[in-house]
């Protein structure tokens, strides 16, 4: 029902957001969308209202772009939806750790790992790196890396 | 020239030097084997038989390590902490009464002093935990003055009730007349307020607040290393043994047997049996609860134990008169 | 009245514990005394690999392919041939694990064509040093044959 | 005036640095704590000491040589991640497993689960100051371990799965074992019961301590029994089944208050689950292959992405890999329910004695290298 519901808002919202409708049993997720940069904060607000969670916020590193994947997930019934989002490389989203409270931490490991800071998120000390560290590790210009690839190449 | 008072005390100050430590070093060792085999395994079992003279190895190698001074710590009294804590406990034996002649000084006063001097060990225990300069050791020196001025009040009213029965504060008169039928039975209630708060006293478990280990990392000790953490360990003991001692003389009869049966085992042994006895249901208690939290003992204290024997005090005084 | 309800079942609670404590104090002892007694060893242990020996050659069947070495995650083995004949196969002359790195997945052990590694039950590890981590397993293997040899010797003139 | 006022202030409260080294801070956490007198005004988590870059590993890896990592997250049940792992890359794949490895699969994660409860009671307890508990629970750890050992080879990082079923077929030795296990737990509870759960002095420092409702376990994306404790009886293995889990009956063992109490019932109520789990289990384990013989050596799964939900036993657990094509992942995300678990602790610790302080902390049960990664 929830599911429905948040489907309408994302279509009235995004109407030209491509919402791609899963194949569970690959993805484990029911659909996922992507969303512009700047409307993130209004799905992250309809996800809250209608009482979904946020499992984890991560990026993955593109040759052309960053890729911002929230998974949100909801207790009942089984509807684990995922936001997808296009970020450059020096473009700065917004927090939604407003919004869900426990964002705060998952963006700074975003930060850590990826070198992308959130406006609005104030705390931006990294988590899980030393106090000290100026490197993103999972940038793929940074180490051993074994693929660098553009986006299409693997989602088409 | 022997049977001069002050050859009896200088005797019995070097008995007592002696067994103090070879007693404390026996508990601790009691109290692994106790541990051990309630937790399924069979505690120090390499150095001698059972591993008997494991805690004398260990008294080695306390007296071998180097003692830590932590910076900007207060030299004289983080030093001194450790000497007061063990003074007054070795005092408490002055007037412990073994058996019927066994007793080094019998006061009229005993049963005061040993409470004054056991009262005591806080102080030194503040000293420590101030002196170290580290805040869990401050936590819990002030956790321990607490939780003593608590638990002094019910084990003192306990003790009064006793003190009211016998009219006397004299240990040896105390003991005498529970020669057929032990305050024990007479008491229970201030018996077991006796024992609760005794425990607190000592500073052991489920009342080991002052060095919750688990919060605390060691509590007021934090910061001692070799000896002056091992007399803390030493005077530990050596106060649990008091402890029960005195709870023995008070509430178990003493020297004396059961009903007055004393079965021809000369007094000491029934003394020292009793004690151990406690003692083994101290560390019994030790390792079957978890710990209470410093605010629940406050309250444990004041609104369960002091009205309790309080009221104890009240009926004992009532009854004692009408008699 | 629930004041002493509480103090009542509280206290009883407490004694229901210590019954508890006291009941496993006559226990059997569950721990062994490790140096002195040993408990069995499961018959899946994992311990570093080595080399198996076969009883039709006497020895390991180890062909030099490499694919070990390729499928170890840490870099764990490091392992060299020879080739004796031009056209012949490989013959192996080094064949080292450096044990503090492995984390016994046991992925060479599936990975071997010839099926070649197994698990020692080797469990007292200890070294002074990082290189007493280093095991030279063909080193391990002529003990091995040595020891069998000489065990065979023994139940020979027993027999 | 003012300057004094909050020069005094300033006097009033003071840092305790609780950890990266202290007896109960399970790992290598550290939180920094504003204290007034015994009360906590301010706790900061600070985490990372033990961060190994997992993820990074994974990235350089092949599928299967990540498989020992997986174990090596959350250490106290690597069976279930190292099972979640090999769910994530068989889904990634379109590798089919046998009847037999699915039932397996589900027996060991179960007894890695009891296990991993039995040691968060024990630790617990003896945060709590009770040190008897802990050795009583390693008695019973201990014959699951013997358990998975006689099956694995290892105690503890197991990586038994593999994708297509698991390294070794279970024979009947195993089940005998399993079975004596189960009976010998049902004679357990009562124990534990006697000498924790009805403990008053247990019940008063557990009860009314460290309130998690649900609202702010949404917030912080809470999981596993942390959330089931404040009454959402949300389970991977019911809503979205894995594995055989939706042909086994079980119940999600909820409580109401949220607190470390209701905390503890539902790990102990859950671990009663998981024997029957178990049980049923071993009664439905069918003949056949525990290991399917067509996968490649190089596992080289089609482009697209995967994110694999399963329930460990600190809550809900995910490997989100995405393939380009390579024998390795192009990314490998691992969603930790510790993560979550220990965020929460900046709003549920202000306001509570540092006692307490450690009674949550241990109710919460993380484990810090799955966070750390």
């Amino acid at each position: 029902m929830k599911v429905k519901e948040l489907e309408a808002i994302m279509l009235e919202k995004f109407p030209d957001a491509p919402l791609r409708r899963d194949e569970t049993a690959m993805t484990g997720a029911l659909w996922s969308i992507a969303v512009p940069v700047s409307g993130i904060r209004d799905v992250a607000k309809a996800f809250g209202s209608a009482g979904f969670f946020l499992e984890s916020i991560t990026a993955l590193d593109f040759e052309d772009t960053f890729e911002l994947v929230y998974h949100f997930n909801c207790y009942e019934p089984k509807s684990r939806l995922v936001v997808r989002m296009l970020c450059g490389h020096d473009q700065v989203p917004p927090s939604i750790c407003d919004i869900f409270r426990g964002a705060g931490w998952l963006e700074r490991e975003v930060h850590d790992f990826f070198g992308i800071s959130f406006s609005g998120n104030t705390d931006m000390r990294p988590l899980l790196l030393p106090e000290d560290a100026d490197y993103h590790p999972l940038r793929k210009t940074f180490g051993k890396v074994s693929a660098y690839h553009k986006r299409e190449e693997i989602y088409g | 020239m022997f049977g001069s008072e002050w050859f009896r005390l200088i005797l019995g100050l070097l008995i007592v030097l002696g067994f103090a430590s070879l007693n404390a070093l026996f508990l601790v060792w009691l109290e692994r084997k106790v541990a051990g085999h309630i937790q399924l395994r069979p505690g120090p079992m390499e150095v001698g038989p059972h591993g008997l003279l494991q805690t004398i190895m260990d008294a080695v190698k306390l007296m071998g390590k180097e003692l830590i001074l932590p910076a900007k710590a207060d030299k004289r009294l983080f030093f001194l902490a450790p000497v007061l804590v063990f003074m007054p406990v070795l005092v408490g034996f002055l007037v412990l009464p073994f058996g019927p002649s066994m007793i080094i000084r019998d006061m009229n006063l005993g049963v005061l002093l040993v409470f004054a001097f056991s009262t005591f060990t806080v102080l030194a225990i503040l000293a420590g935990g101030w002196a170290s300069n580290n805040k869990y050791a401050l936590l819990g020196a002030v956790r321990s003055v607490a939780q003593n001025v608590a638990y002094e009040i019910p084990l003192l009213l306990a003790v009064m009730s006793v003190v009211l029965m016998v009219n006397s504060l004299s240990f040896s008169e105390i003991v005498r007349s529970q020669k057929t039928i032990w305050f024990i039975f007479v008491q229970p209630v201030a018996g077991l307020i006796y024992l609760i708060s005794a425990t607190a006293e000592t500073n052991r478990a489920p009342f080991d607040i002052p060095e919750a280990e688990s919060e605390l990392v060691a509590g007021f000790h934090t910061e001692y290393s070799g000896m002056g953490f091992g007399l803390f360990f030493l005077a530990e003991y050596t106060n649990m043994f008091i402890v029960c001692a005195v709870a023995t003389s008070l509430f178990f009869g003493g020297w004396n047997g059961l009903f007055g049966i004393s079965l021809g085992i000369p007094g000491v042994f029934w003394f020292l049996f009793k004690t151990y006895m406690l003692i083994f249901i101290l560390m019994w208690v030790r390792w079957t609860f978890p710990r209470v939290r410093f605010d629940q003992l406050m309250n444990f204290s004041w609104k369960v134990m002091i009205p309790i024997s309080l009221a104890n005090l009240v009926v004992t005084a009532i009854v004692v008169k009408l008699i | 009245m629930s004041y002493f309800k509480e103090i009542f079942y509280g206290g009883l609670s407490l004694i229901e514990g210590m019954a508890v404590t006291v009941r496993r104090l006559f226990h059997p002892l569950v721990t062994v005394q490790y140096p002195r007694k040993r408990i069995p060893l499961s018959s899946a242990y994992r311990g570093h690999t080595e080399f198996k020996i076969f009883e039709d050659t006497g020895t390991h069947k180890c062909i030099v392919c490499g694919n070990c070495e390729k499928t170890c995650p840490s870099g764990v083995i490091r392992l060299q041939g020879v080739k004796e004949k031009e056209k012949g196969p490989k013959t192996l002359t080094h064949y080292v694990i450096d044990f503090s790195k492995c984390s016994l997945c046991g992925l060479c052990v599936e990975i071997c064509p010839t099926q070649t590694l197994q698990y020692s039950k080797e469990y007292e590890l200890v070294g002074e040093t990082r290189s007493d981590c280093v095991i030279d397993c063909l080193a391990r293997l002529a003990r091995q044959v040595e020891k069998q040899a000489e065990e065979k010797k023994t139940q020979g003139l027993a027999a | 005036m003012a300057e004094q006022d909050s020069t005094q202030e300033y006097r009033r409260i003071y840092t305790l640095n609780l950890g990266p080294q202290h007896p109960s801070t399970h790992g290598v956490l550290r939180i920094l704590l504003d204290l007034d007198g015994e009360y906590i005004v301010k706790a900061d988590p600070v985490i990372g000491y033990g961060h190994r870059g997992h993820e990074k590993m994974g990235e350089n890896r092949q599928y299967k040589q990540f498989l020992p990592n997986a174990s090596r997250l959350d250490y106290l049940s690597g069976m279930i991640f190292n099972h979640g792992f090999v769910l994530a890359v068989e889904k990634l794949a379109g590798i089919e497993v046998p009847e037999r490895a699915k039932y397996i699969r589900v027996i060991a994660s179960e007894l890695n689960r009891i296990s991993s409860h039995l040691l968060w009671f024990g630790t617990y307890i003896m945060d709590l100051g009770g040190f008897t508990p802990f050795l009583y629970a390693f008695d019973d750890r201990e014959q699951i371990l013997d358990i998975l050992d006689s099956v694995s080879g290892s105690r503890l990082t197991y990586s038994y799965c593999r994708f297509g079923g698991v390294t070794r077929d279970v024979d009947s030795k195993f089940i005998e074992m399993t079975r004596a296990f189960l009976k010998r737990m049902g004679t357990r509870w009562a124990d534990y019961d006697d000498l924790v759960t009805k403990n008053i002095i247990f019940i008063h420092r557990t009860r009314d301590v460290g309130i998690i409702d649900p609202e702010l376990a949404r917030q912080y994306g809470v999981t596993g029994p942390n959330l089931r404790a404040c009454g959402v009886a949300f389970d991977v293995r019911r809503s979205e089944p894995y594995e055989v889990y939706d042909r086994l009956d079980f119940e999600v063992p909820t409580g109401s208050r949220g607190d470390a109490l209701d905390r503890y019932n539902v790990r102990f109520k859950e671990m009663q689950q998981s024997c029957r789990i178990i049980e049923q289990a071993l009664d439905q384990l069918p003949e056949g292959d525990f290991l399917t013989k067509k996968v490649p050596q190089k596992l080289s799964p089609p482009k697209g992405e995967v994110y694999a939900a399963f329930e460990s036993s600190r809550g809900l657990s995910a490997f989100y890999l995405v393939s380009d094509g390579s024998p390795g992942p192009y990314r490998c995300h691992i969603r930790v329910p510790s993560f979550g678990n220990l965020n929460v602790l900046n709003e549920v610790l202000p306001r509570t004695l540092v006692a307490d302080a450690i009674s949550i902390l241990g109710s919460i049960d993380v484990v810090i290298p799955e966070i750390d990664r």
